[in-house]
């Protein structure tokens, strides 16, 4: 068919030309020397690609020189905001290349640390978010608590931040006398605060306003892009590997009672009193990641009442830590453990000798984080901090 | 979990693409040749039965011994490996992947070895294979945008080499 | 001028700065710093305003023309002052010809201005009205209660035939907002493209 | 002032004029400055409250109330950085106006009923204009530091300024139609007597108004949730990014003195300026209480300036609680609220208080009215007393109307009665 020259007046905005800004490495809110590249035009980006390796240490290439209990500090060194998961999941790896299995009494003690670790560790992802999008306090409550577990893991290990407590055939040390008890009055005190920090963000109008609907991650593209934890629970897929993780690392939680936190038709597992999801909020969003991470705060706090009976009831030693340099037998291990900002993985090789021939890290944050350049198209300036803060990235984590 | 029978039916399904299966090992693996890890990779995803839809984990291992006298009690010649962690959250399973490499592109030092990109499967390989080509220097054909992720874009060699020797300095810094 | 009045003293000044900065204006390159001086020439002559007693009329322009127009100048004015448009050099053939323009204007202004006479330099303190003229002699700043005056001018004294001026203002108001749409709606860049037809279907 | 400098000790009229007009404004500074410095402080205790902290304790004493004095020594002797391709003299002169613009609307600001610097007749409509040059020292501080953040920032500031403005004029028009007059003296005086008379309970309307008028004010202020033109977690700093030293303590100082001005604006608008709660005056003083002179009116002034103080000082908390509780507002959210939901409220608010006064509706101010001369002095009366007395002379038959000649006719002081 003839194609009919028809002049039309085809009617453009005003053209303003772009602008390329960089957001980072120095930046407020970008959790450490993350550097994103913004093409804005006026105040919509248009495209965000974020550059990386600021912090890389090559704790990897170290990790080919330095036998497994010697590697242990690095590894918490990596989310340093979560040091104790870090360590037990590498020597939860490394204990499954030894097939060495530790006594009952450190399991409990593992799964105590670990979910005081997540309660810390979703603090201060709570309060950093609150520092993202401007309002201050929330930030200096949540270090408020967080202090108190920081004091209690400094009574167990003598460490603050960096622990490497957990080691290779259970833990360097049991816990001091009279600790059982603090770590209880702790968790007394600590649940009337959870609802203070309901009330101050989760249920806020101006927050609801800045979180819901922004920075939306579908069920597929979190999967296709192996988001983990908390990012991939707020997008509604339901995996959790404390409980349908690999086989090694779930009998560390079985005979524990605890639901996912994952919204499954349309709700979320009421066994508590919580806020409910506002309808402006659509699964996936930045609103549901910080819920879900304020409820496994909740659920933490039940899985360390469980472990405190059940550490009671075990006896025998809290786990006797091989020798620096065991021997490590032939072959691969790959194991992925629960952190509280998503599955860590760590894959050591070994030829035989006490120190392994290769040594990874697969870093929950590295895959959380390449959702953003998808994600942050043609969002404004402001929505930057809110979706990468929801992510709740640590830079260590990432670059290693 | 019936992983035998499942092996058997990836074998008949692709015959000598798969040229060797371990199920004994820790992690059970089977290794496939370059050439046809795009078919198996997207066959493994989508087949229900399998469903492996979850991309846990993308390593490089580099198998060399530098010293001659380790060298010589070594039971296998040097090369490269890239081993995919495959995990399904429907079935909860997992699956190790495992492709061997030419150290070199046939023999010819710099020449970077080839391996078609997985990025179009799961979109996380992208940064992991960015991050591969970066420390072991492994090019991914097919790869949207294959630039050093770690590393400085102009850094010379590939850290995760076990031949690697650290520049003397970077742009005026002193690294040894 | 046996004493300094205070009124002339301030009347010379801000006339003074409203000058200066007129002429900043049209001297300075940067588009910007243009912008700028013309706030201040106009802030100036909203001090002309108060002295003369008319507090009304100068808030009222500080609030338009600084608060109002000249905001939303500068925001154009930043938006636009990327690199080609920041220095604005006049050429040598239009000095010349703004210098006559400027100058023929000037002449014409400069005797109406002396025929007004300058300001009494009497310093008694009380208003006189006897000679008709509006005469402000006291150096006391003026609070008369201009405001309600201009009120009342504006809608009528009711029961009176003096009807105000608010209809005419209602209509000049009416009028400025339609040329207000109008402006912005041609603002908006178009170009005439030939598009083919299966464009045109395939597109909208 | 300067009539006592003319007649008892014989200056030329000139001088006693500027001088006391020199005196003004130095006492206007330094009220302002140290309520400036009062409210830093302030700002910082209470936020440690709110956040379950100290705030400054060890500065100076048991409060740490010297923590300002000690800001203000840092950032004189901080280097006073400048970008390299910033726009020198707009970068240098950015801070001093946004600093004049927010000190120099306190000439109109009544303390009480006398203490004002200059009391000029359209008060309210002064104060509003100069606020509103206070965005020019941010923008062009935004523009001038060449960066790409301050420009962000000036470009918000610019966005908001345009959006804020229009509802917080409708809200400052209320009260003024209420009270028929723009004097602010005059406003908060027609406030006296009962906590009633005052106008956020004149009827609902003006309570509602009250709200949005002080939304608008956070707004005007960059304070709390529209505090996006120096949003420190996107803009890094937004339009004081680039600066440092005492330059940036004249933004400080700005930030401050216009908060102390909008609330103190708020609290004569809406809050009854110097009136407390429960007319103190009316019973000490009984029937004459208008009618005071030399230190009785002294003394009825300071409780006056207490009250009004302490409402301002009310007005400044509230800002500060708002800010370390609330997140912050995106711009396009900062732009439809004012937009879309202040400027229809405070336009129906408008029509609502105008219709309730024509109508006549029974309003606060009846129910505890102040006894003016032995009568009840009612809402309505005051205004035809205000016109009565301005306008219209007795006796004019001649041509033209009394308006008219009072408008073209030369300035004549008619009649008393203001």
């Amino acid at each position: 068919m003839s194609t009919v020259e028809k002049t039309q007046i085809v009617e453009f905005d005003v053209r303003t030309d772009e602008m390329l800004v960089n957001m980072g490495p120095q930046h407020p809110s970008t959790h450490g020397v993350l550097r994103l590249v913004l093409r804005t035009d006026g105040e919509i980006v248009s495209e965000v690609t974020p550059h990386l390796g600021y912090l890389h240490r090559c704790a990897e290439k170290i990790g080919e020189n330095l036998t497994p209990r010697q590697w242990s500090p690095y590894t918490d060194r990596m989310d340093y905001l979560a040091g104790m998961s870090m360590n037990l999941g590498w020597s939860l790896c490394v204990e499954k290349l030894m097939n060495l299995h530790v006594t009952e009494k450190a399991r409990h003690l593992r799964v105590i640390i670990a979910e005081m670790q997540r309660i810390a560790s979703h603090l201060v992802g709570m309060g950093v978010y609150g520092l993202d999008l401007g309002s201050f306090s929330p930030f200096l409550y949540a270090f408020r608590e967080r202090e108190k577990i920081l004091d209690l893991f400094e009574e167990v290990c003598g460490a603050r931040l960096t622990y490497s407590y957990l080691t290779v055939g259970g833990a360097t040390a049991d816990f001091p006398p009279g600790w059982l008890e603090k770590c209880e009055s702790f968790l007394e005190q600590f649940l009337p605060v959870i609802d203070e920090y309901h009330a101050l963000l989760t249920t806020n109008a101006i927050f609801i306003k800045r979180c819901a609907g922004i920075g939306v991650i579908s069920r597929e593209m979190a999967i296709s892009y192996g988001c983990t934890g908390p990012v991939l629970r707020g997008s509604g897929v339901d995996m959790d590997l404390r409980r349908d993780g690999e086989e090694w690392y779930t009998n560390m939680y079985d005979g524990y009672a605890f639901e996912v936190i994952v919204e499954k038709d349309g709700h979320y597992p009421n066994d508590h009193t919580y806020p409910a999801v506002p309808p402006e909020a659509i699964l996936g969003d930045s609103w549901h990641r910080f819920y879900v991470r304020m409820l496994e705060v909740r659920q933490a706090v039940d899985l360390v009442h469980q472990a405190i009976d059940c550490y009671r009831k075990a006896e025998g030693s809290c786990g006797d830590p091989v020798k620096i340099t065991e021997k490590l037998p032939k072959g691969e291990a790959y194991l992925e453990t629960e952190a509280p900002r998503g599955q860590m993985g760590f894959y050591v090789v070994s030829d035989g000798s006490a120190i392994p021939w290769r040594v990874k890290a697969r870093s929950s944050c590295f895959c959380n984080l390449s959702v953003t350049s998808d994600l942050c198209r043609n969002t404004l300036i402001a929505d930057i901090p809110a979706i990468i803060g929801s992510l709740d990235i640590v830079m260590g984590e990432i670059d290693r | 979990m019936g992983g035998q029978d499942l092996i058997t039916q990836l074998k008949d399904h692709f015959g000598d693409q798969i040229r060797d299966v371990n199920l004994e090992a820790i992690d059970p693996w089977i290794e496939v040749i370059p050439e046809g890890l795009i078919g198996i990779c997207t066959f493994l995803r989508d087949d229900p039965q399998f469903g492996f839809d979850f991309l846990s984990c993308l390593s490089g291992v580099d198998y060399f011994q530098p010293d001659p006298k380790k060298a010589a009690k070594v039971d296998w010649e040097p090369h490269l490996e890239l081993v995919y962690h495959l995990w399904s959250i429907a079935n909860k399973t997992s699956l190790v992947l495992k492709v061997i490499l030419p150290r070199w592109k046939d023999g010819v030092v710099d020449e970077l070895p080839e391996v078609p990109s997985v990025a179009g499967i799961w979109r996380t390989a992208d940064w992991h294979e960015r991050e591969i080509y970066d420390l072991f220097g492994i090019r991914f054909s097919g790869h949207p945008d294959l630039r050093r992720i770690l590393c400085p874009e102009d850094w010379v060699g590939y850290p995760l080499r076990k031949d690697y020797e650290m520049p003397v300095e970077y742009h005026g810094i002193r690294c040894r | 001028m046996e004493s300094i009045n205070g009124h002339t003293l301030l009347f010379l000044l801000f006339g003074a700065l409203t000058c200066f900065f007129a002429l900043a204006v049209v001297f300075s390159a940067n588009i910007v710093r243009m912008a700028f001086y013309l706030i201040l020439a106009l802030a100036a002559t909203a001090g002309l305003h108060f002295l003369a007693g008319a507090d009304f009329v100068g808030a009222m322009q500080l609030v338009l023309y600084v608060g109002g127009t000249l905001v939303v100048l500068v925001f154009g004015v930043m938006l636009t002052a990327q690199s080609p448009f920041v220095s604005l050099r006049t050429a040598g053939g239009d000095w010349v010809l703004a210098a006559l323009i400027g100058g023929t204007l000037l002449v014409i202004l400069l005797p109406v201005a002396f025929q007004v006479g300058l300001p009494p330099t009497t310093t008694d303190g009380a208003f006189t009205d006897e000679t008709g003229g509006e005469r402000i002699t006291s150096s006391v700043p003026v609070t008369v209660p201009t405001a309600t005056r201009i009120g009342l001018g504006f809608l009528g004294v009711p029961g009176d035939d003096f009807s105000g001026y608010l209809l005419p203002f209602e209509i000049i108001s009416i009028h400025l907002l339609v040329v207000l749409v109008g402006a912005a709606y041609l603002a908006r860049a178009k170009r005439r493209t030939t598009v083919k037809n299966s464009d045109v279907s395939g597109g909208s | 002032m300067s009539e006592f400098l003319i007649n008892s000790w014989g200056w030329p009229p000139f001088y006693a004029h500027a001088c006391a007009a020199f005196v003004a404004v130095v006492l206007i500074l330094h009220v302002i400055a140290v309520g400036a410095m009062f409210f830093i402080w302030l700002e910082r205790k209470v936020a440690g409250r709110i956040q379950d902290r100290l705030g400054p304790t060890r500065v100076g004493g048991k409060f740490g109330w010297l923590q300002t004095l000690a800001d203000g020594i840092k950032l004189i002797a901080k280097e006073d950085l400048m970008p390299a391709d910033a726009d020198g003299m707009l970068f240098r002169v950015a801070p001093y106006i946004a600093f004049c613009a927010s000190f120099s609307s306190f000439i109109a600001l009544p303390f009480a009923t006398g203490w004002v610097g200059l009391d000029i007749n359209v008060a309210v409509f002064f104060v509003v204009a100069i606020l509103g040059l206070e965005v020019f020292g941010v923008i062009l501080a935004g523009y001038a530091s060449a960066s790409k953040w301050s420009l962000f920032g000036a470009m918000r500031e610019a966005a908001q300024v345009v959006s804020y403005e229009v509802p917080l004029g409708l809200c400052i028009v209320i009260p003024v139609t209420i009270a028929g007059t723009m004097d602010l003296t005059k406003i908060s005086n027609l406030q006296a007597g009962w906590f009633t008379n005052w106008y956020i309970f004149h009827d609902p309307f003006t309570f509602l108004t009250s709200f949005v008028f002080f939304s608008c004010a956070l707004a005007s202020v960059n304070r709390a949730p529209f505090d996006l033109a120096e949003a420190e977690s996107e803009l890094v700093a937004g339009f004081h990014t680039e600066y440092s030293g005492l330059r940036w303590s004249f933004f400080f100082m700005a930030e401050y003195g216009s908060m102390f001005l909008v609330s103190a604006l708020g609290v004569i608008l809406f809050l009854g300026g110097w009136n407390g709660p429960i007319p103190l005056g009316q019973f000490v003083f009984g029937a004459h209480a208008a009618e005071l002179s030399g230190l009785a009116f002294f003394l009825v002034n300071l409780l006056g300036l207490a009250n009004f103080m302490f409402k301002v000082v009310l007005g400044v908390t509230l800002m500060i609680w708002i800010r370390w509780t609330l997140p912050r507002l995106r711009i396009d959210q900062v732009i439809t609220t004012c937009w879309k939901y202040f400027t229809p409220i405070a336009a129906v608010m408008f029509i609502g208080v105008i219709s309730w006064q024509l109508l006549g509706l029974p309003s606060g101010g009846d129910l505890l009215p102040l006894h003016v001369d032995g009568r009840p002095r009612l809402s309505g009366d005051v205004r035809e007393q205000h016109l009565k007395g301005a306008v219209l002379p007795q006796g004019s038959a001649d041509r033209h109307s009394a308006a008219r000649r009072a408008l073209e006719g030369n300035l004549v002081r008619v009649g008393g009665g203001h």
